[in-house]
């Protein structure tokens, strides 16, 4: 069974009914990808399943436990961890308080040891260990998002569109590490405009469009398919 | 698209003329009772501070809701008002012997006292932001009431005598004290009505309707939703927001002296911090930015006490739970889902309207 | 004379020299990108050249005209219009009225008129109904002109941010990376987007961005930065392929 | 916890039965209006027991004259107090008890005037109450009478020589009485050395007003107050080892009787009060007893004087021969008549007339407190 | 000699203040909201010391440990049933709703203990400290004051700053959502917070009535809004903001009263708050927390 499942989920936002029977699965230690254009319904979809948004029907399970009603803090505790849209960084603690509170559910005696895996990937978060995050630049904010999503050791990893800001070299590097994270052992659920190199990371991908699902398979078709090529890879 | 904007240009009609249309329909069916006397006196003698507190809270409502700073302090301006008021009703009692003109030119110069006092306490104030705005404008609140409260003013044929802390001036043959220090004043001639109170709303229904829908009142309001990016467009934000400020304080200005005519006596004590907050109640139960929510909850929630009073002991109980009933209500998913469904049909028929016209 | 000019231009904070001698010369008509690793300095320089940080050391003058020092409103009254790297709308008002609020300084009645409804309020107003609308269309906003500006996504809110900014009819429109959030294909609407805009509202363009195929697709002048200094300046194609660019900031 | 709750399920029992003892149409209405929530609710609250107890005690004795009392909450405010004064109109009230506390019955009174509903109000003490209303009477002393009498007193009896005076400058009772008080005080050749001020928003600390007093070497310290500050201030002025005199007024009476109050506190202190719970007079004892209880507390001043005034008006009805079939304005006329021309003898006073402004006159009692208790001085 | 008398007089009001003010701001910093009812939890943990000393005749350490159970308890009903509702509701709905929590505890304490103002015993007995040949007094109450005061104050910035919970806290009040997402429980957290702002309510409740032992339905008002009014000075959820904004605040009443005037000290109190926020517009302490644009 899928690691991650997702059935016929509909989300309203007041009269706007943003996803539609939203179905899809993520199994364990794959990377997919969730391509789409703007208002497609991408991030909605990421708060549905980490419990910020309520679902109107359908089901979300997790690891086979049923997660639709649970509060978000209650599934994050189950393994899962979520690169925010717009990084919700918290911005009056400084960097390493930051990077603290995303290991919040972990034991104290293995944080130290996450931390220094944290900086050692983002360098300047180390240098900036002691600044408010508030006050990082966009690029650097998203570095802490990422690292600290990454210092609770997730089993399954959101990310919603992590390469957002970032310089081209770093966007490189985010795409490393998030390839080495799922060498490690950690599924991926990604959320990308960049959705070339999501699909040439990605094993699956899937389709979003004004809040249905329209198009799956694996990433290597996809990143063929004539459609999707002059729909979202500029091509 | 142009459905679109003529679905919110309807919108804003509709609530304009929500607002009016309140006043108005309530004035008839007020007056129809009274001249049929099917009202009570209890009623009719809530009409006029029902009038002051609706001026009051749409006031209010254009700092707190259209500006978005919190003010706890808006009874201070309302303070200044109701002073201002009656030593110009009391000065210009022989000049202009028609009460309602009276009135009138008082509650201009209400306003002009009120708006200058909006001024002094908004340059520093709005300095600030949020929470520490708040408790300055609260500390303004309490200082207005501390020095009305120490204030000796009197009238003779020498003209107005006036002094803080001591009474040290002594009034010729027939003169009268105004303001008494402590005591406040005494023995006002009661020259409020409801008409004039039903007009004082419309005139600042008219003014805050328009200011809201014009350039200035989007200036105000992007201050209020970003003040940098409001910045960013030319926007002056600490002028728009003085502005919002002293407009807000004019009106409450002319609320005080509605509401202190009305009284035969009028102390600085009454335009206190509870006053303030009462009015927040209102603003806040009404809706921050809705005009119309902030007639209804003003007028329900100064009627409301009066109506518990049969419960005696429990009345002031019972009046804080239905508060927080009402709070929590107002906020619920309940209602929230109750408003989508009459959107959903709104939206519906507009574009049934909208369809039958292209189509025709 | 160029239209901009930034001399020697720097800022710290607490202990970090954000910006250093940065200077920069753009010319009337230019667009011009500013582009360099993530804490360059980039959106530092955009905030002291709209004024919401005063430089600690050197000049800006636009047209000749000294801005150290101004507000941000004025600075904006003289022609600098921006967007903002976190998008700040108002998220309250319509699409349609964060427009018309960027209308501000352009189509004025008084206050008097504004509390009365009387005079030319009317005929002003169905001119910036008029003028946003057009703005709107401009960037394919038409549709939603009646939404909360809040209830948008991500991609239409940065382009509400631009026609907001353009509605402030500046002479020098800054934007601090317009495709972020933007698929390729977005992208290269907006691209065309910019183009469009500055022919026809006659604009010169600063953009920062890391997205290379719109640098490199209509920019025609950039310059980089690298912890608070200058790294290179030059044609697209120079700066780009500048060995030192390519190690601090494009990798590979 | 219902240890506490005693005193409150008690009052709001007899409330009910007040109202209900009699059918209406048979009955006077009296109403009154005072703060029976808030900061002043002590006051409001006394006062309604008070006039409740004379009238069950009057309708129980079956005689003519029956009456039926509603009392409203003013919440100590003025606009309050006209609601509630309305409320009392529709519900037809015939004779009003005006308001407790002085600003809101001042509010009431100019409705008492134009509506000519006879108002005799048992503790609204300023002059603007009754000010220029031929049908708006006091059963307490006017505050500047209490002023002048206590400035004389002290004069009189040489209590002291140098004066500090402690008043409450957002509060009409406190101001008026400071006022005349330290005019008179002038004349008698009295020096007040020291004289400061509290309000609402720092009634708790009496620190510099008392140091100042010390520093300057008073000797008597006249406390124009209610007993619930004036508590504090013989608290703090003990800690801080100061002993002067302490001169209270009529508000200061309850202070015995707080619950928890150490009495020795309070030993020596003087006050002009007419009323006094530890008489042992028989009016005054049984008074006192059935007060205690239905309420579970000692009466104050507030209460006798409510009581008074309920009696007074069943004196003044039974010498006019008023039905209560008659209007209101009916009654008004006859009861001018009758206050301004009978004398009547109550718990707060024997002999009491009223002059045309509705000034009661009455004689203060000078008392000290000695061993927890009233002497007469 | 004066002066100083009167500074001590500054500070033992000042503490009172301050200990009031930091329950307020522990709440405001954590939850973001100005708890009205703050003052009437004060009110209600002054009651019930007196009720189990006086009544039921407890020894007061017992009746400070009741006040403080029921206070805390009190905290997270009123939380729960009042406040939890409205957390996606702005702020103000809040603020409203904790005015209606403030009108509900005064009137339900009027029909409960009646209007009649009570005296409380202190719980700090003891000789008051004397020194320079008794010419200056310290009363036990301000010694214990102040004392409680600089524990609280130790205790809660530990707490807040070192504690798992205490970091959870700090991330609840950036941003509800993102703390969701770290897997921190957003109600529980904001529970704690009531409790330990009502259990400290409790405590600065029987501080006040002992320090100055008048006890009424509106006792806690008043001195709420000065704590407020308090924790504003000296930064708002800053907590030795709130310590020294109390301190200073009582300080500056006393010395408005005693070298101005007792008829304005009043206006002057909050005149000097204005111009301390003028120049430092995030108070004393508060931390100055500039947007990134
Ligand atoms: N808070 C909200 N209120 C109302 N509508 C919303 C809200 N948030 C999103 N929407 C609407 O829901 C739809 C989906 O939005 P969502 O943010 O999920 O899109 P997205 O695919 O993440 O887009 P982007 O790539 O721009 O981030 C859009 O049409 C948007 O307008
Ligand atoms: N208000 C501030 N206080 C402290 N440091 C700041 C502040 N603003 C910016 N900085 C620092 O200055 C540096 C430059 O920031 P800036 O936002 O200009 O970077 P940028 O070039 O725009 O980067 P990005 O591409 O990631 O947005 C960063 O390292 C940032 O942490
Ligand atoms: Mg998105
Ligand atoms: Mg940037």
């Amino acid at each position: 069974m899928a690691m991650l499942e997702v059935k016929d989920i509909n989300v309203y936002y007041g009269l706007i009914h943003a996803l539609r029977d939203v179905s899809f699965e993520v199994n364990e230690g794959e990377v997919v990808a969730l391509i789409g254009a703007n208002g497609a319904g991408k991030t909605t979809t990421l708060h549905t399943v980490t419990g910020l948004l309520p679902s109107k029907g359908g089901t979300v399970t997790f690891e086979g436990k049923d997660i639709t009603h649970k509060p978000g803090h209650a599934i994050v505790k189950l393994g899962m961890s979520h690169v925010p849209e717009g990084r919700r960084v918290f911005a009056g603690l400084t960097v390493a308080e930051n990077l603290r509170m995303g290991a919040y559910t972990r034991p104290k005696n293995e944080i130290p040891e996450s931390l220094k895996m944290v900086y050692e990937r983002f360098p300047r978060l180390e240098e900036r260990k002691n600044q408010a995050a508030g006050t990082l630049s966009g690029g650097e904010q998203q570095m802490l998002a990422m690292g600290r999503a990454l210092m609770s050791k997730p089993r399954i990893l959101l990310l919603d569109e992590p390469s957002m800001g970032l310089s081209p070299l770093f966007v490189g590097e985010i795409f490393k590490i998030i390839e080495e994270v799922s060498k490690a052992g950690t599924t991926v659920l990604l959320v990308e405009q960049n959705a070339k190199k999501a699909l040439s990371i990605a094993d699956r991908g899937y389709v979003l469009e004004t809040g249905k699902i329209v198009k799956t398979g694996k990433a290597s078709d996809l990143l063929n398919d004539d459609s999707i090529k002059k729909a979202y890879l500029g091509e | 698209m142009n459905k679109l904007k003529s679905y919110a240009a309807s919108k804003r009609g509709r609530d304009t003329l929500l607002c009016f249309g309140i006043v108005i329909i309530a004035y008839i069916i007020v007056q129809a009772a009274i001249a049929g006397g099917g009202i009570s006196s209890q009623i009719k003698g809530l009409l006029v501070p029902i009038c002051a507190y609706v001026v009051m809270a749409i006031s209010l409502n254009l700092t707190v809701g259209i500006l978005g700073e919190l003010s706890l302090g808006h009874a201070g301006f309302m303070s200044v008002g109701a002073f201002a008021g009656i030593v110009t009703t009391t000065c210009l009692a022989d000049a202009i012997p028609l009460a309602p003109l009276r009135l009138a030119v008082a509650m201009v110069v209400a306003g002009l006292f009120a708006a200058i006092a909006g001024v002094i306490v908004g340059v520093p104030v709005l300095r600030l932001k949020g929470d520490y705005l708040a408790i300055v404008t609260l500390a303004f609140g309490e200082i207005i009431k501390n020095l009305v409260n120490v204030m000796y003013l009197g009238l003779d044929d020498a003209g107005l005598h006036f002094s803080l802390v001591n009474q040290n001036f002594q009034l010729g043959d027939g003169g009268k004290m105004i303001i008494n220090g402590p005591i406040g004043v005494s023995g006002v001639t009661k020259i409020s009505t409801f008409t004039s109170g039903v007009v004082l709303i419309l005139v600042t229904l008219f003014f805050v309707l328009n200011f809201v829908n014009s350039r200035t009142g989007r200036a105000v309001m992007a201050v209020r939703d970003n003040k940098i990016a409001a910045d960013s467009i030319g926007i002056s934000t600490s002028h728009y927001k003085l502005l919002a400020f002293v407009v807000s304080a004019a009106f409450a200005g002319m609320a005080g002296t509605l509401y202190a005519m009305n009284f035969s006596t009028v102390t600085a004590a009454k335009f206190d911090f509870n006053t303030s907050i009462l009015v927040l109640v209102f603003v806040v139960l009404g809706g921050l930015g809705n005009i119309w929510g902030s007639i209804v909850a003003a007028a329900l929630l100064t009627l409301l006490p009066e109506l518990l009073r049969g419960l005696s002991n429990y009345r002031m109980l019972i009046y804080a739970i239905l508060l927080i009933v009402m709070m929590l209500f107002n906020n619920s998913s309940f209602k929230v889902r109750l408003l989508e469904k009459r959107a959903m049909r709104q939206m519906e028929k507009a574009e049934k309207a909208g369809g039958k016209k292209e189509g025709a | 004379m160029a239209m901009l000019e930034v001399t020697s231009l720097g800022i710290s904070f607490g202990g970090l020299r954000a910006v250093d001698e940065l200077s920069m010369k753009i010319e009337k008509g230019g667009l011009v990108g500013l582009i360099g690793p993530n804490g360059a300095g980039k959106t530092t320089a955009f905030n002291m050249l709209t004024g919401v940080y005063r430089p600690t050391d050197g000049g800006i003058r636009l047209d000749g005209q000294n801005l150290i020092g101004k507000k941000p409103h004025e600075i904006c009254k003289l022609g600098v219009a921006r967007t903002f790297q976190n998008i700040r709308l108002f998220s309250q008002l319509s699409v349609l009225d964060n427009v018309k609020t960027g209308l501000h300084n352009q189509i004025t009645y008084s206050f008097a008129e504004s509390m009365f409804h009387l005079g030319s309020y009317r005929k002003k107003e169905k001119q910036m109904d008029e003028k946003a609308m057009e703005l709107l269309r401009v960037f394919d906003l038409d549709g939603v002109a009646d939404y909360k500006a809040a209830n948008l996504p991500y991609g239409k809110q940065r382009k509400l941010e631009i026609a907001r900014a353009l509605a402030t009819n500046p002479k020098l429109l800054l934007l601090d990376e317009p495709a972020a959030g933007m698929n390729p294909n977005e992208t290269e609407e907006l691209m065309e987007t910019i183009e469009i805009v500055r022919k026809r509202f006659g604009v010169t363009v600063l953009l920062i961005e890391h997205d290379m195929k719109l640098v490199s697709g209509i920019c025609e002048y950039l310059y980089v930065l690298n912890f608070g200094r200058l790294l290179a300046e030059g044609t697209p194609k120079e700066v780009l392929s500048n060995p030192e660019v390519v190690k601090a900031y494009l990798g590979e | 916890l219902t240890g506490c709750g005693g005193s409150a399920s008690s009052s709001s029992d007899s409330q009910n039965s007040g109202s209900d003892s009699t059918a209406s149409g048979t009955a006077f209405k009296i109403g009154g209006t005072g703060p029976l929530t808030g900061a002043a609710a002590i006051y409001g609250n006394a006062c309604k027991n008070g006039a409740q107890i004379a009238v069950d005690e009057i309708n129980a004795e079956g005689g003519d004259i029956q009456f039926e009392l509603n009392y409203q909450d003013d919440e100590h405010d003025a606009e309050k107090a006209v609601n509630a004064y309305n409320t009392l109109k529709d519900w037809g009230m015939q004779l009003s008890l005006g308001s407790v506390t002085s600003k809101p019955c001042e509010a009431t009174a100019a409705e008492n005037y134009s509506d000519r509903i006879f108002a005799l109000t048992p503790s609204a003490s300023t002059v603007a109450v009754t000010a220029d209303k031929d049908n708006v009477f006091q059963m307490c002393f006017v505050d500047p009478n209490q002023g002048t009498a206590s400035a004389q007193y002290i004069a009189e009896q040489k209590l002291g020589t140098k004066i500090a005076v402690i008043w409450k400058n957002d509060d009409v009772y406190s101001t008026g009485i400071h006022d005349k008080f330290v005019a008179e005080a002038k004349t008698k050749g009295l020096q007040v050395v020291s004289d400061n001020t509290f309000t609402d928003a720092s009634a708790n600390d009496f620190s510099v007003q008392l140091n100042d007093a010390k520093s300057k070497g008073a000797d008597l310290v006249f406390l124009p107050m209610y007993y619930q500050p004036a508590s504090l201030i013989l608290t703090q002025a003990n800690a801080m080892g100061y002993a002067p005199k302490f001169f209270g007024v009529d508000g200061m009476d309850g202070i015995l009787t707080m619950e928890g109050f150490d009495p020795k506190l309070a030993e020596g202190v003087m006050l002009l009060t007419p009323f006094n719970a530890d008489a042992t007079d028989e009016k005054t004892a049984s008074f006192v007893k059935k007060y205690k209880e239905q309420f579970g507390e000692t009466p104050n001043q507030f209460a006798a004087d409510a009581y008074d005034c309920v009696y007074a008006y069943k004196q003044a009805l039974e010498n006019a021969g008023a039905t209560p079939d008659m209007s209101a304005e009916d009654l008004c006329d006859k009861m001018i008549e009758q206050f301004t021309s009978m004398t009547f003898d109550g718990l707060t006073g024997e002999g009491m007339t009223w002059d045309e402004t509705g000034a009661v006159s009455k004689s203060p009692k000078g008392m000290v407190i000695k061993n927890g208790a009233y002497v007469g001085m | 000699m004066s002066f100083l008398n009167h500074l001590i007089s500054g500070i033992s009001l000042g503490s009172i203040y301050a200990i009031i003010a930091l329950g307020y701001t522990m709440v405001y910093g954590i939850a973001k909201m100005l708890n009205f009812a703050h003052g009437d939890v004060i009110m209600v943990g002054g009651y019930m010391c007196f009720c189990a000393t006086t009544y039921l005749g407890w020894p007061a350490w017992m009746g400070v440990v009741l006040a403080v159970i029921v206070c805390t308890a009190l905290g997270v009903v009123i939380e729960r049933l009042a406040y939890k509702p409205l957390r996606m509701a702005p702020s103000l709905a809040v603020l409203i709703t904790a005015i209606g929590v403030s009108y509900f505890l005064q009137n339900a304490a009027l029909l409960i203990w009646s209007s009649n103002p009570k005296t409380f015993t202190s719980v700090v007995t003891g000789e008051a400290l004397s020194l320079f040949g008794g010419q200056m007094q310290i009363s036990k109450v301000t010694l214990v004051a102040i004392a409680a005061c600089v524990v609280i104050m130790v205790a809660l910035m530990l707490f807040t700053g070192k504690s798992k919970v205490g970091t959870a806290m700090r991330a609840v009040s950036e941003d509800k959502g993102a703390a969701q997402l770290m897997g921190i429980n957003v109600n529980t957290t904001i529970s704690i917070t009531f409790a330990i702002g009502s259990g400290l309510a409790a405590i600065a409740g029987v501080l006040l009535c002992s320090a100055y032992p008048t006890l009424m339905p509106t006792t806690g008002s008043l001195p709420g809004i000065k704590a407020f009014t308090a924790a504003v000075f000296g930064g708002i959820g800053s907590i030795p903001g709130a310590f020294i904004g109390g301190i200073l605040l009582g300080i500056i009443e006393i010395f408005a009263k005693a070298y101005i005037s007792t008829q304005l000290s009043d206006a002057i109190v909050f005149a000097v708050l204005i111009v301390v926020l003028l120049v430092k517009p995030d108070g004393l302490l508060g931390k100055h927390v500039s947007e990134k644009v």
